[in-house]
């Protein structure tokens, strides 16, 4: 039969490690299990804008029958793709919008990152966490606030700083805010979006506790690796592609998590005791089963607000244009 | 004086070849290309042909071809007229950048406005914004004497920054998740479609018009010809009375002009919204285009219509070729510097030095 | 750990890039010839460089193969500006942006990856004094990289091959009379300019960050530039003009991680704005800057 | 006497201009042979051929009986020739020393001991330790000499080296090079001053249009034999000045003191002079001693600040403060001594040249060039002032040096200005066509204008001044009238000796 043509498109370098990685390798993954049916064609380094919806455009036109945009960036042309060409399938990263034949998935890191938090807690000494930003867009910030709130349910005392890049790219840069944050007496880093190793492979030599997100980078750091939150989107990317072959697209919002497979968290040290191992497994439980989810009330603003009441959990409408951060977190968030 | 090679200075430059190097410069950058491509394992002939003859082959391609040439055109006209004074203005993307905000400046507060003149109202902001950064750097050259090059190229690192802060800050869309970026912007806000079907907006016109006042200010105004002095004979111009500092304003307002117009038309055209990555590089691209196009209105026209077929044709072969989006700037690199060998034979014939004669100072 | 000893730990190595290439390019200028490719140079010497690490080869090979790359790249602008009297900054331009083009094809394949770098070699004693001891803890590089900044100054004041340097950027046309071969040395002293950026890339990919991604060299090249005017031309103040622009790199992250009430914006642009400042206070002092600077500088001779 | 150096049949051209052409020439041992010729001659190129700076096209060099090739100074150095070029071969900001140290092998100090040895054998003291950009004209040339003597050299060539000194330093020069001659060395002097080289020279070589024209012994030939030999034909009379009225005040400075951006600069101190239609007043001095300061000072290229207007005054106008476009409106208009590069911008045509200073006269309306008018006056100045050319499309770099003047002139007096500022109105320019130069400088004072001219040779300026004042050290000596003052006298005034007993003059 003829193959499947899938185009993926990303902002950052398809490498090694980090976020464009997670997409191709979920697509990979895909392909082996249908045995090859999938033509990928990967182009990655692609910036937000009218470049970008031109190389979509020219994948359509080469045949792609879906297209999947990388980046929250590539929205809006990738929308106006998706109502040019009803026959494709566009799947969207971290967006929010939907069209008959255009999705949407995000994942939960947060759901990882403060299941992270519990371990960090219970290696630090100094009781300060560090961690490492590009840039304070809601992604991150979930990613950070939820990590504080994992550390502060193991020792409500921890405090976290944290360092923001202002660039996707710097590596010279994120391995000096690290280093910044490890003479402030942080004891464990978390690189956050960061795609580069950079971090990582620092604080193996720095002799701190690190993890990241997306794709393992435990080889950078194999004594000093707490663990990894992985993004595995074949599960997702199977769904869609099923679909698109049975003709059943439906443009869908995929907000996906543990639950859904697509968050894991992997690689644990094996500094970590039996006990937070165990805390650790009943957190990721009640997690997936929605009985108490990362921003479960009290949520306490950094100002000291409370942005949600004992007993309620946030909704997502809450999560999604979030621009705070909660207390526990010591570093200002720039304005 | 040289090494290897003897110049001997022609009576006249030659048209002929005037017009024939920069064929020949792209002749060498695609034989040069070629063998990097072979030498990294890339196909070698999908790629010429996605990067070169493609943007040709359909009307959707080659009205891209003309979107991408705009920019490139309008800042490369502004941007040449400082380079013939020889003041070097490096630093058009954060001019670009800075007129994208003023422009975007618009829409952002008036998100609710449908007035007509909305749109030629952010033009007008974009280049004020351009200028406004190139005058920094213009007003720190004239009172401090700080190197153009290096204060236009800091400011524009500073401009990213500055970008960065409104997106993530008071600029961000209320509705938009607090992704880094600002309202899409109503339809009064964006520029009117030059040709239906296609993302060609008049911003095209206005390269078109740049290029004809770039034309009468260089060949025909007292003051472009004053700039020229500047730039030809700098003990000249001091001799006539040119004052320099004129010189740096004019050159580094007009580039920044430029520049910030060029970035209100990218926000109000085929971006529609200010976002980080308004600027792929226009600035230094239009660097390129104006040496490629001899520093000449019309050469530009030239030289902007190449840069932006290869842009095109290297996203092509980014999907059809998987060429790395990096063989785009090698491309660009290899046109220039063939270009600037090539140039040399315009003004001077030039041959092998004879053997034993050195004309350089010999052993010491 | 405080700030202070984290920036005084830090910035001699975070100098070390823009050292090594700021001092090179200062020999190439000393002889009147400007680079505008550094940027390019030092992408292509990080690159080159990593790829030998990363497949096993030991530093010293890494640096070598990366000043090679540099010289040669270095002698594209040398032909085009000395052989074809190119305008030097369209020149130097070109070469930047082709350095960059090539080295992110080549690197393509080792996008990200990451190797080992260098240990740290203490200086017995002063490693351990309180407060200034990190400044004596630094990688080999480092270390040679201030010796060699020594040398280049006490090269370029009190040797004759010095003189001989600042003779033909001085003034080419009487250099050549007395019968220096003025584009020779001008090819050497480009070369050498391009020999430094190679290895500052190089010290960039395999030692600072050890690791290879497209851009990583961010600006650096052009920081290099700044700093030999920002010098006046002069080794000792290019020399403090690095370690400065090292520590303010490294107290804006320092300053954030202190939860410095300043927008992060402001403190990233923070180098770019000092540099703008000082630049303009430096060059506004006419007569320093006719005394030190070189008066062919980006003339074709 | 055997031959030190002999060509035979030697050859050299630039492009088209064939500069030298089939030269022989025959240098004794322990002689002073003089090279002769007009400007353009080919005599320097002649020289640069010797020292290996340029190889010949054709022809061959023997040296001490056994041919050979030069191709580098380095070789000839190697050779034992030395030369001290026309522009000085220093470097500014170097010292002496330092100089030396890169001809010469050696370290500093022991150099500093040789240069201070050699300085009081040949009577050429200067400070080792001196920065170069320091130091007059004449130590300069002392240096240059310095530098090659102490390589040994047997053949010493110097270009021109009496341009630069003033008329007491010659003889001091002179006493140097008989010394010289003593000890054995060969010297080839290249001058256009007749008397000088029928004072030293044991022979001449005369060259005209890149050919040997005559050899003669220069001690038995007459000055105005010479100077037929030189030319080829009679020299052009001089124009006698013609009684005239003075006008009001065109230009006056009172006490000006400036010190130039420039730290190789001289400063200027107390300067102060007044000039009136209708005269021509004369600054004498050697190069290097304030000229280039004052020129700009008065073009406007260099501003005095607020403070300073008053300073300067044009036409009656304070001006201190004013730009040079400012001050042309008021009248002004100035010829400089670098054509190419200042007076004109060398890659453009004379028409757009003739814009650089007359595009107030109608060619720019509405912030645009008028061709026509650009072309008239341009094609007025070639014609009236005989400009050897093509027309106004030619590119200025490819005129003679002459002609370019002459266009430069022509432009600058067409504009009809009160007062015109001349620098070096003669350099490199042939006899005829300075002669020339002269008659219409006079012609345009007789008309009323006020004219102030620089220049370094004494008898231009006693040809055709009013009046003279001396520049030295950046100092203006009382204004002297031409006909109640010699050479002798404004000597000591170029040598400063005079400058401070004279103060009442004034
Ligand atoms: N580098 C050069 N390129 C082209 N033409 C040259 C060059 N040098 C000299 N010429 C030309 O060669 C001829 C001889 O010049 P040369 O300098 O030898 O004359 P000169 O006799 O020394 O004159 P002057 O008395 O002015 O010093 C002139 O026509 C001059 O313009
Ligand atoms: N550097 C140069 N490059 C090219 N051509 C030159 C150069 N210098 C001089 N020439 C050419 O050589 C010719 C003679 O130049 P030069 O200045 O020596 O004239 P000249 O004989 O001294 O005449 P004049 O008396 O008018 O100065 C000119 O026609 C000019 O075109
Ligand atoms: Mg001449
Ligand atoms: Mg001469």
């Amino acid at each position: 039969a003829e193959p499947l043509n899938i185009a993926l498109i990303t902002p950052s370098p398809i490498a090694d490690v980090g976020w464009s990685r997670s997409l191709a390798t979920g697509l990979e993954e895909v392909n082996k299990e249908l045995g090859g049916a999938l033509k990928l064609t990967f182009i990655d380094k692609i910036n937000e804008g009218p470049d970008a919806d031109r190389i979509m455009e020219k994948a359509v036109a080469d045949g792609n029958k879906i297209v999947i945009a990388g980046s929250f960036g590539y929205m809006n042309g990738a929308m106006q793709l998706a109502r040019r060409h009803p026959d494709v399938a566009v799947l969207h990263a971290s967006g929010f919008k939907t069209l008959p034949n255009f999705s949407n998935f995000t994942a939960r890191n947060y759901e990882g990152t403060y299941l992270m938090g519990m371990a960090a807690a219970s290696v630090t000494k100094s009781k300060k966490l560090g961690v490492v930003g590009a840039f304070p867009i809601p992604e991150l910030l979930a990613s950070n606030s939820a990590f504080a709130l994992g550390a502060q349910a193991i020792d409500p005392t921890i405090e976290v700083s944290v360092v923001w890049v202002n660039s996707w790219f710097d590596p010279a840069k994120e391995q000096d805010s690290a280093k910044a944050l490890i003479a402030q007496g942080c004891d464990v880093v978390f690189s956050n979006a960061q795609d580069t190793p950079s971090v990582v492979a620092l604080c193996e030599k720095e002799g701190v506790y690190t993890f990241n997100l997306n794709s393992t980078m435990k080889k950078y750091a194999p004594t000093k690796y707490l663990g990894v939150v992985l993004t595995d989107w074949a599960p997702y990317f199977k769904r869609e592609i099923d679909a698109k072959i049975a003709g059943t697209f439906e443009g869908t919002a995929n907000w996906l998590g543990i639950k859904d497979g697509v968050i894991k968290c992997v690689d644990w040290s094996a500094d970590l005791s039996a006990e937070i191992v165990e805390k650790i497994k009943a957190a990721e439980a009640a997690i997936a089963d929605g009985s108490h989810p990362p921003f479960a009330g009290p949520v306490i603003k950094d100002d000291g607000t409370e942005l949600a009441a004992a007993g309620t959990n946030m909704t997502d409408e809450q999560l999604w244009p979030m621009d705070w951060q909660v207390k526990g977190i010591v570093t200002p968030l720039p304005k | 004086m040289t090494m290897w090679l003897d110049l001997i200075r022609r009576e006249r430059p030659s048209t002929a070849l005037m017009l024939l190097v920069p064929l020949i410069a792209v002749a060498f950058a695609a034989a040069a290309s070629a063998a990097l491509f072979t030498i990294t394992g890339k196909p070698v002939g999908a790629a010429l042909y996605a990067l070169l003859i493609e943007p040709f082959m359909t009307r959707s391609a080659f009205s891209e071809v003309l979107l991408k040439m705009g920019p490139l055109l309008l800042i490369a006209q502004g941007l040449a007229i400082g380079f013939r004074a020889q003041i070097f203005n490096i630093g058009a993307e954060g001019q670009f950048v800075l007129g994208a905000i003023f422009a975007a400046a618009i829409p952002v507060y008036f998100p609710d406005s449908t007035s007509i003149w909305l749109w030629p109202l952010m033009m007008v902001m974009g280049a004020l914004g351009g200028a406004l950064w190139a005058g920094l750097a213009a007003f720190w050259r004239v009172r401090t004497n700080a190197n153009e090059i290096l204060v236009t190229l800091m400011l524009g690192f500073v401009a990213t920054q500055l970008l960065n802060y409104l997106l993530l800050g008071p600029w961000k869309d209320p509705m938009g998740f607090n992704f880094p970026q600002t309202v899409m912007f109503q339809y009064e806000a964006m520029l009117p479609t030059l040709i239906p079907g296609t993302r060609v907006n008049v911003s095209f016109l206005f390269a078109i018009a740049a290029t004809l006042l770039a034309w009468v200010y260089v060949k025909r105004s007292f003051s472009g010809y004053q700039l020229m002095v500047g730039g030809l004979a700098p003990d000249a111009a001091s001799y006539a009375g040119f004052r320099e500092s004129r010189a740096v304003w004019i050159s580094l307002l007009i580039g920044g002009l430029a520049a910030g117009l060029a970035g209100a038309a990218e926000v109000a055209g085929p971006v529609g919204q200010l976002q980080r990555s308004i600027s792929t590089g226009y600035g230094f691209a239009a660097i390129i285009v104006a040496y490629l196009g001899g520093l000449n209105p019309l050469g530009m026209v030239f030289s902007s219509f190449l840069l932006a077929v290869i842009y095109i044709g290297g996203d092509n072969a980014m999907v059809s070729a998987e060429l790395p989006v990096a063989s785009v700037r090698l491309f660009q690199g290899l046109v220039l510097i063939a270009y600037l060998a090539a140039l040399t034979w315009i003004r001077y014939r030039v041959q092998w030095r004879k053997r034993g004669a050195t004309q350089d100072g010999g052993r010491a | 750990m405080s700030a202070i000893e984290f920036i005084l730990s830090g910035m001699l190595a975070a100098a070390t890039p823009f050292l090594l290439a700021a001092l090179g390019e200062l020999v190439a200028e000393k002889s009147g010839v400007m680079n505008l490719g550094l940027e390019g140079i030092m992408a292509l010497g990080a690159v080159i460089g990593f790829i030998c690490v990363y497949h096993g080869g030991p530093h010293l090979l890494a640096f070598l193969a990366a000043g090679v790359i540099g010289v040669l790249a270095a002698l594209i602008l040398a032909v085009l500006a000395l052989e074809f009297r190119a305008d030097q900054v369209a020149a130097g331009l070109a070469v930047g942006i082709f350095g960059q083009g090539l080295a992110a094809l080549i690197g393509k394949p080792y996008e990200s990856l990451t190797t080992t770098g260098l240990s740290q070699i203490a200086i017995p004693g002063l490693a351990s004094l309180p407060m200034v001891g990190g400044l004596f803890k630094q990688d080999a590089v480092t270390w040679l990289t201030l010796i060699a900044a020594l040398v280049i100054a006490l090269v370029l004041s009190k040797s004759r091959l010095g003189l001989v340097i600042r003779a033909v950027g001085e003034n080419p046309q009487a250099a050549r009379a007395i019968g220096y071969p003025v584009i020779r040395i001008r090819y050497a002293t480009v070369a050498f300019g391009g020999l430094m950026a190679g290895f500052a890339g190089a010290y960039a990919a395999t030692v600072y960050t050890p690791m290879w991604a497209d851009g990583m060299i961010a600006g650096r090249g052009w920081i290099a530039l700044a700093l030999v005017v920002f010098g006046t031309w002069v080794t000792g103040r290019v020399f403090a003009g690095a370690l400065l622009f090292g520590a303010l790199s490294l107290a804006e992250l320092a300053a954030q991680a202190k939860g410095v009430h300043l927008p992060s914006q402001l403190l990233a642009a923070m180098p770019y704005l000092v540099t703008i400042i000082i630049l303009g206070v430096i060059s506004s002092n006419k007569l320093r800057m006719k005394r030190n600077s070189v008066a062919s500088l980006g003339k074709p001779f | 006497m055997t031959a030190l150096l002999r060509l035979e049949g030697v050859s050299k051209s630039y492009g088209t201009v064939q500069a030298n052409k089939s030269i022989d020439l025959t240098v004794d041992e322990a002689s002073i042979h003089a090279i002769l010729g007009e400007n353009g001659a080919g005599k320097s190129t002649l020289m640069k051929l010797i020292y290996g700076v340029e190889e010949p096209d054709q022809g061959r060099v023997v040296w001490q009986g056994r041919e050979t090739r030069i191709d580098a100074p380095s070789t000839a150095r190697r050779l034992g020739i030395g030369m001290v070029f026309q522009h000085f071969s220093l470097f500014e900001t170097l010292t002496v020393v330092e100089n030396i140290a890169l001809v010469v092998p050696g370290k500093r100090a022991e150099l500093a001991v040789k240069v201070r040895d050699f300085g009081a054998r040949f009577g050429l003291e200067v400070d080792p330790f001196a920065s170069v950009h320091s130091l007059s004209m004449g130590e300069r040339q002392r240096v240059e000499i310095i530098r090659c003597l102490l390589l040994n050299p047997k053949l010493l060539i110097l270009d021109e080296p009496t341009s630069v000194l003033p008329p007491q330093s010659v003889e001091r020069l002179f006493e140097t090079l008989r010394l010289l001659r003593e000890e054995g060395v060969s010297i080839l002097f290249i001058s256009h001053k007749l008397e000088e080289i029928r004072a030293i020279c044991d022979a001449a070589t005369v060259l005209r249009a890149g050919q040997v024209v005559e050899r003669v012994d220069p001690r038995q030939a007459s000055a105005a034999d010479l100077a037929r030999m030189m030319i080829g034909r009679d020299m052009p009379a001089a124009q006698p000045g013609l009684a005239h009225d003075l006008g009001e005040e065109r230009l006056r400075l009172e006490r000006v003191n400036h010190t130039p951006d420039d730290p190789f600069g001289v400063t200027l101190a107390n300067v102060s002079l007044s000039l009136r239609g209708g005269e021509i007043l004369g600054i004498a001095g050697i190069s290097g001693n304030g000229q280039k300061e004052l020129v700009r000072l008065i073009s406007g290229e260099t501003r005095l600040g607020r403070a300073g207007r008053d300073s300067i005054r044009l036409m009656g106008q304070p001006a201190g403060h004013l730009g040079a476009a400012a001050r042309r409106e008021l009248g002004f208009a100035f010829v400089p001594e670098e054509r190419l590069g200042r007076g004109a911008v060398p890659d453009m045509t004379l028409a757009d040249n003739t814009l650089l200073t007359a595009h107030a006269r109608g060619m720019v309306r509405a912030g645009l060039i008028q061709r026509g008018r650009e072309r008239d006056y341009t094609r007025r100045c070639i014609e009236e002032f005989d400009v050897r050319t093509a027309g106004p499309d030619v590119e200025a770099a490819n005129l003679s040096g002459g002609n370019l003047q002459k266009f430069i002139m022509g432009r600058e007096i067409h504009l009809g200005p009160k007062l015109l500022l001349c620098s070096q109105p003669t350099w490199g320019v042939d006899i005829g066509a300075a002669t020339e130069i002269r008659r219409r400088l006079v012609a345009l004072r007789d008309q009323g204008t006020a004219i102030l001219i620089l220049s370094d040779e004494l008898s231009e300026l006693f040809e055709i001044c009013d009046r003279l004042q001396v520049l030295h050290h950046g100092e203006l000596s009382p204004s002297l009238m031409t006909a109640a003052t010699n050479s002798a006298e404004i000597g000591e005034y170029m040598l400063g000796r005079a400058s401070k007993e004279n103060d009442h003059v004034a």
